[in-house]
Parts: C-alpha cells; structure tokens; sequence
C-alpha cells in the first residue's frame, strides 16, 4: 500500500514540478499516441460507412478478421512491423525503426481494428431511413456517409475513445519498434534525460524493472490523467457539437 | 402542358417478384398527380423509381424529356436535384430543426444568408416559423412531417414527391397539410402525392392514378375515376360496393344484364348475349321509393327487399344492407330519410337501381 | 540568475542549449538490462557525450535479444554478458575486436528461513545439489540470459537436471525474478548489481557468495563489448563504435565503472586495463562526420593519460 | 521477411505437432482471458442497462471516467493489483499472487471498462419504445433489461469482443501479478515444459527478449487463431440466435 | 355493468404543463370505449395512466374497484399483466414473428406447448396464420400491426388498450383491423381505442369519448356526440362546420337567436335573452329548397343565398358554401340533387336551417 501512497505524492510532485524528464516523455506519448488515433480515425471511419453500406461476398466473414483484429498482440504487431521495416527488412531503406513515425505506424495498426469494429457496430444502428433522406435531398455519396457518421457519432468517438484508450496504455508495439529510447543530454544546468522514443507506457515497465515500483504507479497516473483530459475534451466538444 | 416526367413500359422487380409491370404514366408541368391504391400496390416502388433512387428492370423514364433511366454519377445528381421527395415516414436528422431544413441547401453550397433566408422562409410556409433551434427529435409527429416538407421544399425542386404525406395525420393536420400543398403548388411546383385514402386523392388530384398490384388501373380527374371506374378494382377502391357478375341477354339500345333473378336494365355497351359480365352501381346511387305513393314509371330496375342491416355510414348517412332476389345490395341514405319512411332492420323496402348510374366493369 | 527561474523555463532552456538529439552522431548500443538498470550505462554515456559530442542510443533489451539486435545490423555496438553466446557470436562473424570491460559476481540468494540450509556453502554446485535434494523452491529465469545460462552451467557441475513443480521458471527479468522469489520465499541465482538494487524491498538474503566476496570462482560474472563487423553491416558506425570501446576500456572509463555506486556499494569491477605497460590502446584515427569543439573535423583521439 | 515465413511455419509445426508446452500455456491464456472477460461481461453489461435506464447526477461525468477506463495502462493494473495482493500488503493474506486467480482479476479490471463502455453505446441505440413494449406485455425489470441486451446485441458483442481483444493480447498485468511461471515435467518422453501461469501472449516477450523473433512471431499467431477461432464461433452462435 | 377501470378526477402534468385535467371516465366491462380526439389531446397520454405507465399528478384511478393510482413492484405488474397496450407506432422485436407473439406468455412462464398452442390461435385471429418463423423486422406496415395485435391479445387481457391502431393502415387494412377488434370483442375482452377519425370512432365505440386538450368535452353513445354535441369543439370535430355566434332574442316554447342579419328559431334552451350564445348545424342537414314549386309553410329559417364555391365531398356528395346574409353556410347535398336543380356557382339558391336540426353549443 505504501507503493500505492507514494505513487500518488511522486505523481503529483512530477507533475507541480513540470519534471523536464516527465514531459519530455508525456509529450512523446501524446504525439505519438493521439498521431496513430487520428490516422486510424481518419481511415477506419470512412471504412466503417464503406463496409455498412455495401454487400458483397464474405462480408461475415471480414466482420469476424475486423474482430480478431481487435485482438492483435501489440508485441507481436511490433515484431511484425519491424521485421518489415528493420535494416534487412523489404523497407528497411525507409530507415525507420526507432523512430517515432515508426511507432505511429505500429499504433495505428492497434487502434484500426478497434475503431473500425466498433464504429461498424454504431453506424449499423443507424436507421436506413436517414441514408435514403439524405440522397433525396440531393446529397452525395460523401454527404450521405458524412451524415451517417454524424449520426452515429456516440458510438463512434467510443470506438475512438477505445482505440485510443489501447494506444495510450499500450507497451508491446511501441516498445518493440521504438526501442524506448531516451537521451541523457549534458547541458549547462546539468545531465537531463531527453526523450526521443520513450513514452509514459513504456516507461513504466522501465521502472518496474528497475525495481521503482512507486514511480511506475506515478506514470500510470499521469498516462491516465492525460487520457481523463483527453476523455474530457472529446465530451465537451461532443457536447458542443449537439452530436449525441 | 408540357411533361416533367415520362415512364415508358416500367416495370421493376424484386428478386423475381414483379412489382411494377408495364407502367406508362406522365406527370404534367404544375399538375397535381395523386397515386392511389392500397398498401403494397407499388406506390413507394414508383415514386423510387421517378426520383432515380431505383432502376426499372425494364422501361424508360424521360426527365424533360430526356431518358434518364440508366443515368449515374453526378449527372443523376443533377437530375435528382430538382426533384425533392418526402418518405412515408419521414426521419429527422438528429440536430435542430434549422439544421434538418438547412442540408439541403447546405450541401448545394448556398451562402450562410441565403440559407437562413430560405429556410425562414420555408418554415414560415409551414407554419413552424420560430421552431429553428428545437431540437428535430422532439418535434410531434405533425410538427415533423412539416418539417420534412420544410426540408424538400427549401431545395425549390421543379417536382415534390409526396408518399402518404397525410397518413398519420389527424384530420386538422390533415386539412393543414393540404394546404400547405395547395399552396407549394401555387409556387409553381409539380406534385406527385400517393395517397390509399380516396377522398385525398379525389380532393387534391388534378388527376388521379389509380395503382395496383403493380398495375395502373385508370388515369383521370377525379370525377372520370369515380363515376366512370374502367375495371372492377377501381370500383370497389373508390366505394362502390354494389359489384354483381351477371350475363347479357339483350345488347341493344339499352343493354339487359341478369343478375341473379333480377334482370337489370343498363346503359349500352359493346358486348354480346350470353357474355358473362361485371356490372356495379354505387350505393348512394340506390334510390328508396316511397311505397305510399304509386310508383314513378320513369324508375327502372325497380326492387324489393328485406332490410338486412342497418350501419351508421359516415355522420349523416345510413347504410342499409339489403336482400333481394339472391343479391345483397348496399344503399346510403340520409338519416333523415331512413327516419321519415320508417326503414327498420327486418322491414320490406322498395327501391330502384337507377339505370344511368349501373356501369360495367373490366375485371 | 539561474536559481529562482520557473522549472518550464529551465526545461526550456536546456532544450535550447542543447543541441537536437537528432543533430549528434549516433551510436547504438545493444545491450543486457543489468547494465542501463544499475544506472552506469547512464554515467559513462553522459562522459562520452561531453567527451566526443557523441550521442549513445542505448536498447536494455537483455543479452539475447541484444545479440539478436547486432545480427541484424540494428545496433553498432554490444555490451553483454554471456560467454558462449559472445563466442557464437564472434565464430558467426558478425562481432569483431571483443574486450573484457568489467565483472561482478552472481550470488545464490533466498529465504531467511533457508529451507534448504545452503547458508554460507563456499560452492555453488554443492548448494544447487542441496536445494534441488529437499526440493525448495527455486526460480530460474528460464530466459536464455546471462544469468541463465550461469544458473545452466553450475546445475551442470551438479550434475542435475532440475524439473519439477519446486523448479519454476519466469521467463522474466532479474528485477521481476527477484520480486517473484521474494514473494513466493524461493531460492535464485541473481547478479550481485540488481539484488542490491532491489534489496530494500526483497524479503531475502545472500546465502552463497560470488568472487567479489570471496566466494565460489564460478559465480564470475564478466561482461564484455563487442564492436558489430563492418563487413558485414557496412553502414553501421565502426568507428564510433570502437570509439566506444576505447572509451569503456580507457584508463578514464575504467576509473567510472570503478567508482560508481549505488545505495553506496560498488557494482561492477573493471577488468579491462593490461598490466603492460607498453600496452596501446586501439582507437581509430579518423572518423567520418564527427567534428571537434572548434568545428573542425575530428581526426583523432587524444586520452588523458594514465592515473 | 525471413523471421515471417519462419514464424508461419513454426506456429504451423507448433499445432500440428500438438507441442505439449504450447498447447499448455495456451490452455492457460484461454481459461484466464475467458474467465476474465465473462466475468467482466456478466457485470458490464447489466451495468450498463442500468446506466442507460436511469438518469442521475454527474451521469456524463461519470460517462467520461468509464471512457478513459477503458485507457488503464495493463502495467498499472497490475502493479496496483499486485501492490494489495502481495505478502506484505493489504490481502496478502489471501495468498492469491502468481495465481491464475489473480491473473483473472486483473484482466478483469482491464476488459471491465471496454465492454462497460461500448455497451452503453451500444444500448443508447436501442429505441425507448421497445422498452415500453416489453412494460406493457407484462415484462419485469430483469426481463425488459434482457430483451434490450438482446436489441443491443450487435453492439454489445463487438464491446465484449474488444474487451477480450484487449486481454487475448495483453501482457503488462498478467505478466506482473501472474509471474509467466512455468515449470519442467520428467515425464517418460522426456522433460517437458508445463505453464503455470504462463500465457500466450506472456511467452511472446520472453521469446522476443531470448531474440527468437521467428518464434515469438509463432506464438502470436497461435494466439490470434485462438482470437480468431473465438470471433467465429461467436458469430455462429449470433447468426443461430438470430439476434444480428 | 360492471367498471373495469375508472379514473376520478385524473389529472396529469409534464413540466408544468397541464396534459390531462379532471377526466372522470369509466370503462366498462365488455365493452368497446373510443376515445377521439385530435393530435396532442392527450389520448395517449391517458392510455398510459390506464396502463400504469405514468403515474397521474392528480386523481385515482380504479381497477376493479381497487385504487392503483400508487401501486408499484410486484403489485403493479399483476394489475398491468391484466391488460395489454398496442401502441400508436408499435415495434418489433429483432427476432422472429413467432418470438414477438410468444414474448408475453414466456415472461409469464406458459409451457412450451402452451405458448405454441396460444401463438398459433392468435395469429390465426389476426389472418397471419404460418407466419411464425418470418423475421418480424420483414414485415410490411399493416403486417406488423396485425403482429403487434396478436402479441397482445396472445396474453388474454382483461383489457385491451389499441392507441390508433389503423391510423397508417389503407382501407381494405383497417377494415380487416376492424373486424379483428370485433372478434376480439366477442371473446369478451374489454377494448379502449383512440383515434382521430370520427368515423373510425362512431363505427366501431359502444360508446364514444371526446378528449381536447386534455379534457373529456363529451362521452356517450356515437348517434348522441354526432347528433347531440355539447360543445363546440365536438361538434366541429364530429363535422358541424356550420357554427355561428349569435344573441339571444327570445326564449319561449321555441328560441330565437339572431346571428348577423339572420333570426334563426331553434328549439327551446335554457338562457335569457341578451345572452350570447352558439349555435351549429350540420352540412347535411341543411336543405336546398326547389324554387320552381311554392315554399310549404313548414320550412322555418328560410334563407336566400349565393353559391359561392362547389367542392366535391365524398364521392357522392358535393358540398355548396353559400353566402347568406353575411353567413358562410355549407350544405351537403347529393350530386344528383344538385344536377337537377342545376345549381352552379355564382348562382342563387333557397335553403332552410331546420329548427329541430339547430343545436347550442357550448364553447
Ligand atoms: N426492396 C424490396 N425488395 C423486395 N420487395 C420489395 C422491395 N420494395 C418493395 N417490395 C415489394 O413491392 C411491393 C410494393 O411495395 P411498395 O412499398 O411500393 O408498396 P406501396 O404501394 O408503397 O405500399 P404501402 O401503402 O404499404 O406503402 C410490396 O409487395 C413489397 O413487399
Ligand atoms: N413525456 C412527456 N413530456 C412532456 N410532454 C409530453 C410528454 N408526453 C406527452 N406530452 C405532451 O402531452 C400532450 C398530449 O400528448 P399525447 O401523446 O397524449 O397526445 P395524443 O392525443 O396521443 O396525440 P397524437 O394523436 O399525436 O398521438 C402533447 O402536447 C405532448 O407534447
Ligand atoms: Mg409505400
Ligand atoms: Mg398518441
């Protein structure tokens, strides 16, 4: 329990404090994290109004691989990923592993299937009728699925929210292609450590294994109180938007 | 009066099932066609079909006189958006009611001034100026089918597709409703209504077309569809109840029928003795004579008959149901009528089926 | 002026003064937990830096997967501690110019109770015999690391092959191990460094000693660096990479491992400096695109002397 | 690529073999994972019924927690789990660590949020007038709360199906309460591997760090069969009850 | 007879705003209520009440003379469980018809056999018999209605609430709707229906309810709120369209009220002379007078006026809206009266406003 306690007071210091070290890191996660929701956003939607508004052969059956893709092993993600991408890789001449564009991909691949699962599963419910309004109104096929996703908005910013919860809290991809590195820069003011592909998530087993259990925990709760003012964010703006 | 629309042999089927067969049909520039028939008579089918939402299996569909049958992409577009059409159960779009009435204008590009404009001013039409910022969802059943009129009528479509716009509709929204058409007629506007009540169609039409299983059964204006049924359908669909199967005995310049027991005297029509035919009278058409005075000669097809049952018609009016010779034979008459001459449920009547009004029907 | 600025704008700053990670030269070091976990990577990559302007990318991946790193021409450079698997390495061609840098010892640690009654054995083996003899419980990491293959070897010497449900294997790291031992009042074999890391909160004790204190030779645990052969990865940075090793094996990298502590106690032991007097120290002479403190390329490397 | 190809048929031999390690530290994932998210399920969802139903104080507030739940880093999870179960804390008692016991609680907590949060979506969906006629068939609370589940039931299921998504993959909790303990068998065909508290997705790190890349690659794509294997008999069972 | 349900004095408020207010009503056992009344009168607002859904703000209300109003839990399900509501929209259950129909009697724990046995018998009574498999959401509008009957009727409710049962249904549905509440009725089973068609009102209640606004204006036997409406909104909803303000000039055996230029003699009532007052008559009531023969001293409030405008009513009625001295009156008189005299617009006729047929109204 004393882990527990002074988890909380070592968050809360970092956090009062601005710890260079902690935001250095804080803000690799959110760039990284928030970068691969949007893509997979961005991507999965339009696909969910795609798959919903078309039949075609199979169409079970790649709802069922869409949902096993929401149980994708981020580690083995990773693995994948980086077998693709690393130097002797078919792409390692892009010379992206252990960057964070590279880490983007590997979250983006987490985050797809979650987002375009769920959000098939909203826009599903969303009656035909609005669809056929909307084209008699002169809409087009891009107004339309426009106006499907806006009706289906509260089931879909979930999905998003889901997805971007297993990004935010996920270790084995971004660890595996982003190697969790961090910079112990010699400055003026001293020896700071700079983030270059180090995260919240992945820094907390960091700690773990470096036997700091209460600094962990304090990661833990700033990762999290960043994904509640993210939460919170997209509920007011839902809110806002008079959406759902 | 030029055509806006032209179908040309359309028929449409679903997986096999003929919906539609053979429909040529034209709606006039600023006519008021209403589409009548029962449920499942295909009205919803061909009001798809006119604003291109579905392709006839067969046929061709001229927009101005253009075949636009197998148009696609925005060029359909373009056709599609001068025409507006309002489902039989009109959805909101979840937002404000400025938001619902505003797409499609919004989606056209129209300025933010020209919008708001528009839409005053089409909400001013129906009746719900101020309603802008309620929210769509909960609006009243009525305030809602306005709304969707709202919302197709903005766009200014040279044509308005109606699908039972009046069906839920309480009789004061109703009469609301249908003025609200009368009046977007007078802007100009084409309007094709489906309607399965008669008195709307015969009410509003200019020209009514009457629908079933897929077929047209007669088009004209109201009074022609009413007094003039072509086919035996139409007769019963529009009231008359009074429908007999007989065979021709005489063709000459009056033709005798019989019917049952009763031989029936009719108005001339091509066919030759022994021919079985249908023949109909509506009952409103079926006089009571009064038995205390001595009968007119001018009455033909004079009858008597035991009041079988008698049914509260409309306000005004009774039903008697009335036995004679083998047959049954509805007759609507005025209460006080029915009051003053003593009609009971059990008594004797005469009365006369009036031979003018007897029509053959096509089966 | 320094002193009473916001904490933001002292982060701010150091940002500023610093250059951008991406703008230094790089090396990759693959390397075992133990070393990056203890905190000495971090010192000695901090001197290098000031040093040569150098940036060290360090992976703490564990000595397998470290090995795995270099195969594939991910990393420059690697830092383990694993004998036979250094060798294979080597014999594979893909390592080149191994020096021994520093060693500690592996300790036998467990419950104070001592089930097994191994306290104070002066061999290894013997006490493997023993515990494997009254079955307690005893975590391998089971994870091909350094420290496994140790624990590997010195059942070997006993003459035992450990099964069964007192024998349970975590497939985790030395921190984790440690913590399930302590948890579950087990025996393990553990590397001096994490155990005095961990100490504080580990319901354990040393029951056997490595050489450090006089204890069974076999307990030995040296580590060693290992440049990757430019022949096989071209684009790889030799240079740096035996810039690197000339570093740890220096007279000044040497004195760093030497003095390092945590918690007040010595972790590793240098291990790379000859007696010989006459003994150079290989460094490369020119190395592409790195540039001294004036600007100018950098051509060669001058060492403090000696003490 | 060679990692690829080698993984494919490693996890191909791995099957047809019926390798007695694997097949035991499978068994283990699918009766921890399962557990855990049936458990999760047969809470989340009447949860969520009853969040839908009644209207309360703070109920969006409330909305956003559930969301950013769904965004708990695993590792957090279990040290926090691991901080009150273990000897020296609160129900150190119990003696429940490095058990598949708490392995399911664990992943409990982690799948608890997914499924709360979709289910909510997913029930928001359902019309109010389907609850109103089941009220005025005659049907109790309980049996109006069902009938909606079963409305819902598309929706509900891609939550659960995210939910186990989540713990089929996920290694930063049980990995930290659970141990990833195994342990060798003599048995007369020799000595093999028995899981205790190892998983799939537990075992894909271990290979990943021992640098078998080709196997770690193998084991997740048994993992994802399992995942895969159990997508298909839901949607089986689905389209046999007819519900979506 | 005896009651079924009976509601004192119920009242109900949403918001402040006063839906339902003071309804005494009572329904009896066996028989067939109507409740009519326009769109937001508060018709369902009143079936929910009956049904235990809200709960009244104000009042009691009684179920076999037990007090129910406050009832919850177990208690209330037992009573609810005696009735069954259809509603105004009804909704399926994602399933099959066969679940949707059996989902009562399951919830009530019948047998599996039982249930089979019941499901079969009510959807034979409502003509859907071999549709137990189809998935319901397949069904068309009328078919889905008839379900939602079945769904109810399958529990045997004492009392069977229909809110606007055939208001969506084309005529030839909601006669066979129609003759499914007959049937229903004959197995004893108490029904409240609402509606806005007064027709669909008179032709089906043993006794009419007419709500406004929330409140009961009217409740008796169909022949007595057409013929004697009580208050004005009655009478414009059963079809008076003819209602005039006017002052009371005389009261004696019979009365006078002067309305514009106009005394009309109407049948005695109480008030005194100077009071304003309204009076109404119906279309249909009104009589065109033949010009060509002398006017018989009997007819009283003889008027002289134009024809202004002919619509067609019905089919085989034409309305006439005649000016008259500042009156607008509406006669309803049948096509081929109007044919003979030949009256045409524009053209003068002769008319009378019976005095037995004059009614007060109250506002
Ligand atoms: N997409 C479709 N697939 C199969 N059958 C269809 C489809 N659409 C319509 N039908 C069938 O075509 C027939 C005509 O349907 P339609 O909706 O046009 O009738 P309607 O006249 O509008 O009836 P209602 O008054 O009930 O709206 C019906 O039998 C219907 O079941
Ligand atoms: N839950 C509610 N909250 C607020 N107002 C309500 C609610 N339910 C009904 N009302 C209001 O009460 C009035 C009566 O509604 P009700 O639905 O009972 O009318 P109705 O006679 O059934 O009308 P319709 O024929 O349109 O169905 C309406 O003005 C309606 O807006
Ligand atoms: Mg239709
Ligand atoms: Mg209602």
């Amino acid at each position: 329990m004393e882990y527990l306690v002074e988890g909380v007071l070592r968050a809360v210091k970092l956090l009062i404090t601005m710890d260079p070290y902690v935001i250095s890191v804080a803000k690799v996660q959110v760039l990284v994290s928030t970068s691969a929701v949007l893509l997979a956003s961005a991507t999965a939607v339009p696909l969910a109004v795609l798959f919903c508004f078309r039949s075609f052969p199979l169409k079970n059956f790649l709802l069922t691989l869409i949902n096993t893709g929401m149980g994708l092993p981020p580690v083995v993600v990773g693995l994948v990923v980086f077998v693709i991408f690393m130097r002797r890789g078919p792409l390692g001449f892009l010379d992206l592993i252990y960057t964070r564009e590279i880490m983007v991909v590997a979250q983006f691949l987490l985050a797809f299937p979650i987002i375009l699962g769920v959000s098939i599963a909203a826009i599903n419910a969303v009656p035909e009728s609005i669809r056929e309004t909307a084209y008699t109104l002169g809409a087009r096929d891009r107004e339309v699925a426009l106006l499907v996703v806006r009706e289906a908005a509260f089931g879909i910013i979930t999905g998003i929210l889901a997805g971007a919860g297993r990004v935010f809290a996920e270790v084995g991809a971004i660890l595996t292609v982003g190697g969790n590195i961090a910079y112990d820069m010699v400055t003026p003011e001293g020896i700071i450590q700079v983030s270059k592909t180090r995260t919240l998530s992945t820094a907390i087993p960091l700690e773990t294994s470096q036997g700091d259990i209460a600094a962990a925990i304090a990661f833990g709760l700033i990762l999290l109180a960043i994904t509640f003012i993210l939460n919170l964010l997209v509920s007011v703006l839902r809110r806002r938007a008079g959406v759902a | 009066m030029r055509s806006i629309v032209r179908l040309e042999g359309v028929s449409k089927r679903f997986a096999g099932k003929e919906v539609l067969s053979g429909i040529n049909l034209e709606i006039r520039e600023g006519e008021l066609l209403t589409l009548l028939g029962p449920s499942g008579a295909g009205k919803t089918t061909l009001m798809r079909i006119i604003n291109l939402f579905t392709r006839p299996s067969e046929g061709r569909l001229y927009f101005r006189d253009r075949d636009v049958a197998q148009l696609r992409g925005e060029e359909l577009l373009k056709v599609r958006r001068s025409m507006a059409m309002v489902f039989q159960k009109p959805v909101m779009f979840t937002g404000s009611v400025f938001y619902n009435v505003a797409y499609g204008l919004k989606i056209r590009g129209y300025s933010r001034a020209e919008v708001e404009r528009r839409v005053d001013e089409a909400l001013r039409l129906v009746g719900l100026a101020g309603y802008e910022a309620r929210s769509a969802h909960t609006l009243s059943g009525g305030e809602a089918q306005r709304v969707a009129f709202a919302r197709a009528i903005v766009i200014q479509p040279e044509l308005l597709l109606l699908d039972e716009p009046t069906t839920s509709l309480d009789p004061i929204s109703e009469a609301r409703v249908h003025s609200i058409i009368r009046r977007v007629k007078e802007l100009g506007i084409s309007v094709v209504l489906t309607t399965h009540k008669q008195h709307e169609a015969l009410a509003l039409g200019d020209r009514v077309a009457v629908l079933k299983d897929g077929k047209l059964q007669q088009v004209g204006p109201p009074e022609e569809v009413i007094y003039a049924p072509q086919t035996r359908f139409v007769a019963e669909f529009t009231g008359m109840v009074n429908i007999f199967e007989g065979v021709v005995e005489e063709v000459a310049e009056v033709c005798r029928v019989r019917v049952g027991q009763v031989q029936l005297e009719m108005p001339a029509f091509e066919a030759s003795p022994g021919e079985r035919v249908c023949v109909g009278i509506r009952p409103e058409e079926v006089m009571l004579l009064r038995t205390d005075v001595p009968l007119n000669p001018r009455h033909r097809n004079v009858l008597e008959g035991v009041v079988e049952e008698i049914l509260p018609q409309g306000s005004a009016m009774l039903r008697l149901r009335i036995g004679s010779g083998g047959l049954r034979i509805s007759a609507d008459v005025p209460r006080h009528v029915v009051e003053k001459m003593d009609v009971r449920e059990g008594g004797k009547v005469l009365f006369s089926l009036k031979a003018s009004c007897l029509r053959r029907l096509e089966e | 002026q320094k002193e009473g600025a916001a904490p933001e704008a002292v982060a701010e700053e150091a940002a500023q003064n610093t250059p951008e990670p991406g703008e230094m030269p790089r090396l990759v070091l693959a390397t075992t937990t133990s070393t990056y976990n203890s905190g000495l990577l971090g010192v000695l990559n901090s001197e290098f830096q000031k040093r040569y302007g150098v940036l060290v990318e360090v992976h703490a991946v564990g000595t397998g997967a470290a090995l795995r790193m270099a195969r594939d021409g991910e990393a420059d450079v690697v830092l383990v501690h694993a004998r036979a698997k250094e060798d294979r390495f080597l014999e594979d061609g893909y390592g080149i110019n191994r020096r021994n840098v520093m060693y500690n010892d592996f300790v036998i640690v467990g419950p104070r109770s001592d089930p097994a009654g191994i306290r104070g054995m002066k061999s290894a083996a013997q006490a493997f015999a023993r515990i494997a003899q009254a079955k307690a419980k005893f975590l391998s990491r089971g994870d091909g690391s350094g420290t496994n293959a140790k624990e590997q070897e010195i059942w070997r010497l006993a003459g035992i092959t450990p099964s069964g449900e007192w024998y349970e294997q975590t497939g985790q790291g030395m921190g984790r191990t440690l913590t399930i031992a302590s948890e579950k009042q087990a025996y393990t074999l553990t590397d001096r460094g994490t155990f005095l890391a961990y100490k504080g909160k580990l319901e354990l004790e040393v029951l056997v000693e490595g050489p450090v204190r006089g204890g069974d030779p076999v307990l030995a645990n040296p580590y060693a660096v290992i440049a990757v052969n430019p022949k096989k990865y071209p684009e790889r940075n030799y240079e740096l990479a035996m810039l690197y090793i000339g570093f740890l094996t220096s007279p000044e990298g040497q004195r760093l491992i030497a003095e390092y502590r945590k918690n007040g106690e010595q972790l590793f032991y240098p291990d790379a400096l000859v007696d010989r007097e006459n003994y150079n120290q290989y460094l490369p002479v020119t190395i592409h695109g790195l540039y001294d403190e004036e600007g100018e390329p950098y051509t060669g490397v001058t060492l403090p002397p000696r003490g």
